[in-house]
């Protein structure tokens, strides 16, 4: 018992040790090359400055988790939606699938232009391109999770008498959970850099804005700044969806 | 011969268009190989900064935002000196519809005015501080990719660039229907499109820099005596872009860089009092945090040993 | 194919008929079933009467699941056979619902606990949530799973599960039980345990049960009645009336009897077996 | 056998494509869409067609830097994947440090690739790499650890050494996996290269997309993104079709 | 712990010693292995003479695989056991590519065909790729596997699977093969025929093998002595002669002397396992 307990917080240790190097280097050679600020600026720098100007990173955040956020939740709408459209409809399947796959063998970055004219600089084009982005991921472990069903199970089910929908809401939906999860907790990372990088193309606020301004401005220690904190946002959304797929998904 | 070459690189301020015309021809019609330069062209990008790559050698010259973005990098201590100033003029102006609500600056307030915040903000904060008009008392956005909400009257002043922006809008509204507000009518000036080289480049190696500066010249003149066979050149680079477009642009450009101080003095003309005014200016806005040093910041000795012949247009 | 077929007429004349039984709860006459080009039963004839236990053995792949498929309703026969439920002609599609069915693998699902994998069928009916836990939570001791209603099914053991599987096939009240290899999976001594369980809760609840098992002893250590099936396509090779009497002791394997029964049936099974082993050689050198 | 079948999926694809393009072209003039919002596929094809050199050579050039950064980022990821397998503590001193990484924006330091390596191909082709190992540093990891540890002792029994338990017993197993991965990272690897291009480059299709989107240029754009779906399509299924051929056993079961 | 240990009291005294045979190939004698808090074996002896076929039956998690992992050199007993191959007192990691094992299940490589599957332990042992395979090809049609050669094991049956982990396990060439259940996952008719088929085969090669099972009928049909384990900690409870003649037939399972063998080895297995069915209730409880 004693030594399951020691074992992860000895991985922790190692995990703090490798960022504790990472960070060291980076000073170091930061410092020690007296590399400008527009090569690679100190961590030290990078931290005092994050500080100096919180309340314009935190808002930027907060615009840009906004979007995220949102842009996520349709998204995962959107894909479960189709996912379960096509379960319970399967001729939907040969209609929806190859379109679907068509649209995301474009890389999202690509559909940017487009949705920046369409929707404009405002939030809604940032909530459109991370939805596109996330909803393909959530469709497509969302339909590998439904068809992982056990066909001796749903089979059980009619012999009970269920109906096409019992057996989607008591058997295939939480069959489907923990793919379904899975590809949530990818898909955040995915959507807070999503709406960085069309905000970098053209918005009125959010982390990419203030990264472009920093750019033209030369500012670096803010482009770091708010790359740090863009990163930060990140983990964190990936570690809420992580901690919540870990409390659903109990008998895993 | 190709051995005593020696190698350089431009760093534009974007894409490969008639905006930059000139290079492209004296690189193609070979005037840098004449003097000595084996040049590379490298285009421009989003969130790519030019006065960033040249003050850290990864670019020799730059073509860089404006006078603003030199102020603004010798403001944190990037070492470059400008050694010329492409557009004489401000390259913005201000689009509003002829039967729309705005007809003098001072309807502005109220309104939905678009803008880049990348140097063309302060063109219009200097034209409404002139007015008295307090930037709060508008609806100042940040303009996007497209004029598309200023077509469909969503927006009531946009920002365009005489040589882009003002084309697309042209093309899409009915002739005559636009009204435009210019910086100059109210003595603003901020001169653009600057070229750049490092501190070190411009110690070390003057020859190079006024050879870079002689072929661009020669380029130049050649684009604007043939601007079809510039364009045909510019279009040899980026085969897609539009032909009648980018004709109306090397028009436009002509008209910037043979504006103002350079109609006497020729191409790439440093003047030395709209740049002190800009100076001034930024100075005031708190654009930049303390004065900067013109004499170091630019360089005029190099645009000046070319004799003046070769400068004309 | 449309007209009714004769019975398969080799091996069913030595099958003994029930004849002197009350009505009989299932009947099957020339049951065929084909799956393309492959036919899994053919002229199958079964009759069970209330409250039997009846097992099943055949080779591998001789069509006993799909036996089952059939009677539990998610398989309709060719057309040309009789299927009589409860005295009453009927199609397969009719039974859904109306059997209670274990399929080969326990299939518990993992998100539920054990009382809610108990419930399931019940559910499905209709009842409501508490009603139908307060109905498991009584039936858990007699299934050896006293206290143990919170855990989920990876907290159980092979043998638990398996007695959860059951519990929820109980717990569907349905005249018929189909229970298709249910200790399939279990090591023999576990399996022994669960044979000894199921006669003791078998011989409480009286619900008629139809068995399939690979393994002979079980098959007469459990049943009234063994059918042994021919090789595919599959039919009723013959009937045997298992007369040991109740309840029956794990001794009794060893019992001269016994044994004598399991020579009659391995001769039986042999005989078929060879026969699909034979086959499935020769088949799966074909491709 | 096998001839006529992928004949008759060819004709198949051909057929979708030609529909699609019908009801593309059909929609289009019958509900009068805006040419700002979705221009006609002909008037694509005939832009493209105008300027095919153009096509063509951002086409190869975005190709050269999707290929390059997918192979070097294959290859690295799997490597980091054994490494991360048989030496936990390295394990856990840098696999967070990866993760942390993929959660910055690439664009926001693709300057600093510019910067560091120049407007060359390998800046792109870096770029590309940057977004395609982790997930297959994380696949090999997974797949590496799903080896039946009785496979392992059955190996071990024989007197296998740790390089034999490896190339004969644990790549294979994790094969699977980390073709999972590697389709992830055929698509992954473009965007990179797309989003590489945007940092000052004359070829590529990110270019093209970039011109057409601050010229306002609707027909331009979709003619780009058409190339990049060909290219992304294309690339997909050839990573794919080498799955199909080396993971055979995966797929029957 | 240091100390060698006494051999263990009870069950130890109930098991004749061999003594008149030659040199024994292996010999454990007092061999512990403790997992943890876990007493896998305790005090174990056992003896295998050449050429010898040895079953072991014993209750699930018993410690018949420990036994396995410990004589095939992956795991190390506690110290003070006594461990011997061929004369020689070893430690277990010396046995490492000197036995040949089969595990639990056949555990083919999906990715390699039927010859490359049976030449895996030729290729780790570094013999060159195309001698493997003409050794196994001739190997092929006595494992009925002629004609199969270029089959991967997703298109064979489990027991052709069975019979290819068999042949890697043969080509393995040691003088000790240890086979962990190997037909533990076949259907009993299936089993059936891999046993008849096995004898056969052992027959003709004449190794010594230790031979694990669940099924005491399997046990003594196989086997020239059959070891029951006790409960965990594993020790051996009973070594029993099976002086049924060879060759073996089918029919002798019911013959009156194979029943009397299986009535004394299924109380000695009753009793153990009783054991160990209430210990892991028990166990299952406090979590
Ligand atoms: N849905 C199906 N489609 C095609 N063939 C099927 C289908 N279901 C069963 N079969 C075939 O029918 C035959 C009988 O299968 P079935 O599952 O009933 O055998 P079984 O007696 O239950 O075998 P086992 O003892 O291995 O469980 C087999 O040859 C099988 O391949
Ligand atoms: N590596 C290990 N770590 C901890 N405990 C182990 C380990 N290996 C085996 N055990 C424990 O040792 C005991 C004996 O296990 P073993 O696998 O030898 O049993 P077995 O007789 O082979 O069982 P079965 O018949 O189910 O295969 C079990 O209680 C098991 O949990
Ligand atoms: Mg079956
Ligand atoms: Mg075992």
């Amino acid at each position: 018992m004693s030594r399951a307990l020691a074992s992860p917080s000895l991985a922790v240790q190692r995990g703090i040790l490798g960022a504790v190097l990472l960070v060291a280097c980076w000073e170091g050679a930061a410092r020690g090359l007296h590399l400008p600020a527009y090569v690679l600026p100190a961590v030290s720098d990078i931290l005092a400055g994050l500080w100096s100007k919180r309340v314009t990173l935190i808002d930027a955040a907060g615009y840009t988790l906004l979007e995220a956020l949102v842009g996520y939740g349709l998204g995962c709408l959107i894909g479960i939606g189709l996912a379960v459209a096509i379960a319970l409809v399967p001729a939907l399947r040969s209609a929806i699938l190859p379109f679907a796959t068509a649209i995301n063998s474009v890389p999202v970055v690509g559909y940017s232009p487009l949705i920046l004219l369409w929707f404009g600089i405002g939030v809604s084009s940032k909530i459109v391109m991370v939805a596109m982005a996330v909803s393909f991921t959530i469709l497509l472990s969302m339909l590998a999770g439904l068809d992982r069903v056990d066909r001796r199970a749903v089979d059980l089910m009619k012999s009970f008498g269920a109906s096409r929908f019992g057996v989607l809401w008591r058997l295939r939906l939480p069959t489907a959970l923990p793919l379904l999860l899975s590809g949530m907790r990818v898909s955040t990372v995915r959507s807070v850099i999503v709406a960085i990088v069309t905000e970098m193309l053209g918005a009125q606020g959010g982390l990419g804005w203030v990264i472009y301004q920093a750019v033209l401005q030369i500012d670096f220690v803010q482009v770091w700044a708010a790359i740090f904190v863009a990163s930060a946002a990140s983990l964190a959304f990936f570690g809420l969806i992580g901690f919540l797929e870990r409390k659903i998904l109990f008998w895993t | 011969p190709a051995a005593e070459l020696q190698k350089a690189s431009l760093r534009l301020k974007w894409l490969p268009q008639a905006q930059f015309a000139g290079f492209y021809v004296a690189a193609a019609k070979g005037y840098y190989k004449a003097e000595g330069i084996d040049l590379t062209i490298n285009p421009g990008g989003p969130n790519l900064l030019t006065e960033n790559l040249v003050a850290t050698g990864a670019d020799t010259f730059g073509l860089s935002g404006g006078t603003d973005s030199v102020f603004a990098a010798r403001d944190k201590g990037l070492p470059i000196v400008c050694i010329g100033v492409s557009h004489q003029i401000t390259p913005f102006i201000f689009v509003t519809r002829k039967d729309g609500p705005v007809k003098t600056i001072q309807d502005f307030k109220g309104k939905t005015v678009t803008t880049w915040f990348t140097g063309a903000n302060h063109v219009l904060n200097g034209m409404l501080a002139k007015e008295g008009i307090k930037p709060d008392e508008l609806k100042i956005q940040p303009q996007q990719v497209s004029v598309t909400p200023f077509v469909d009257g969503n927006v009531d002043v946009i920002t365009a660039t005489y040589y882009n922006e003002f084309y697309t809008i042209q093309s899409r509204m009915p002739k005559d229907s636009l009204k435009t507000f210019v910086a100059e009518d109210y003595g603003i000036t901020f001169p653009r499109d600057t070229l750049i080289v490092a501190e070190a480049t411009a110690k070390e190696k003057p020859e190079l820099v006024k050879a870079f500066l002689r072929a661009s010249l020669k380029g130049w003149k050649d684009a604007f005596s043939d601007p079809k066979g510039a364009v045909d050149t510019v279009m040899a680079t980026a085969p897609t872009l539009d032909r009648a477009q980018q004709e109306f642009m090397l028009t436009e450009v002509k008209r910037l860089m043979t504006a103002g101080a350079a109609a006497k003095n020729g191409l790439f003309w440093i003047d030395t009092d709209a740049v002190k005014t800009a100076h001034d200016f930024f100075l005031k806005y708190g654009v930049i945090s303390k004065p900067v040093d013109l004499a170091a910041a630019y360089d005029a000795s190099f645009i000046q040993s070319i004799p003046a012949a070769d400068r004309l247009p | 194919m449309q007209a009714a077929r004769l019975p398969h007429p080799g091996p069913a004349t030595e099958a003994p008929q029930a004849q002197s039984k009350p009505e009989p709860l299932l009947e099957l006459r020339a049951i065929n079933k084909t799956f393309g080009a492959v036919a899994a039963l053919s002229g199958l004839q079964a009759t069970i009467a209330p409250g039997e236990f009846v097992t099943v053995v055949g080779p591998s792949g001789c069509g006993k699941s799909t036996l089952f498929n059939i009677v539990a309703g998610l398989e309709e026969p060719d057309a040309g056979g009789i299927l009589r439920f409860e005295g009453n002609s009927c199609h397969s599609a009719d039974l859904l619902g109306r059997v209670s069915f274990m399929p080969q693998r326990d299939l518990l699902f993992p998100w539920r606990n054990v009382v809610d994998n108990a419930i399931l069928a019940l559910e499905v009916e209709g009842m409501r949530r508490d009603q139908a836990r307060a109905k498991a939570l009584k039936m858990l001791p007699e299934f050896g799973l006293a206290g143990f209603e919170k855990q989920y099914p990876n907290q159980l053991s092979g043998g638990m599960r398996q007695r959860v599987a059951l519990m929820r096939t109980f717990l569907f009240e349905r005249d018929l039980m189909l229970l298709d290899e249910p200790f399939g999976a279990l090591d023999a001594l576990t399996r022994a345990m669960m044979q000894r369980w199921l006669l003791d809760v078998w011989q409480k609840y009286r619900r008629t049960i139809l068995f399939i098992t690979h393994d002979v002893d079980e098959a007469i250590f459990l049943g009234d009645r063994v059918l042994v099936m021919t090789a595919r396509p599959g039919a009723v090779k013959l009937e045997q009336v298992v007369d040991l009497p109740r309840p029956r002791r794990p001794e009794i394997v060893t019992s001269p009897e016994f044994v004598r029964l399991k020579r009659t049936l391995l001769d039986a099974i042999e005989e078929e077996s060879m026969k699909s082993f034979q086959s499935s050689i020769a088949q799966e050198k074909t491709p | 056998m096998a001839m006529p079948d992928s004949m008759r999926k060819l004709i198949r694809l051909l057929l979708g494509l030609a529909i699609a393009a019908v009801i593309w072209e059909g929609a289009v003039l019958l509900f009068g869409i805006r040419p700002y919002y979705l221009p006609r596929l002909s008037t694509i094809l005939m832009a493209m067609a105008a300027t095919p050199r153009a096509y063509v050579d951002g086409f190869l050039r975005t190709l050269a830097e999707t290929l390059i950064g997918f192979a070097s980022g294959g290859a690295f990821g799997v490597l980091m994947g054994v490494v991360f397998f048989r030496v936990r503590p390295l394990r856990e001193m840098i696999f967070p440090i990866f993760v942390v990484s993929q959660t910055i924006p690439v664009i926001a330091f693709g300057a600093l690739v510019v910067l560091w390596f120049g407007n060359t191909l390998l800046a792109k082709a870096i770029i590309a790499f940057y977004l395609t190992f982790f997930p297959v540093t994380v696949n090999t990891l997974l797949g590496l650890e799903t080896v039946d540890p009785r496979q392992v002792d059955l190996m071990r029994s024989f007197g296998a050494s740790s390089r034999q338990l490896l190339l004969r017993l644990q790549l294979p197993t994790a094969l699977p996996q980390i073709f999972v991965a590697l389709r992830l990272a055929a698509s992954l690897s473009l965007v990179g290269a797309i989003v590489g291009e945007w940092f000052g480059d004359t070829t590529g299709l990110g270019v093209l997309l970039l011109q057409a989107m601050f010229t306002e240029n609707v027909v331009a754009i979709w003619a780009a993104l058409l190339a990049a779906a060909l290219l992304g399509t294309g690339f997909y299924a050839v990573v794919a079709a080498v799955e199909r051929r080396l993971v055979f056993w995966n797929a029957e079961q």
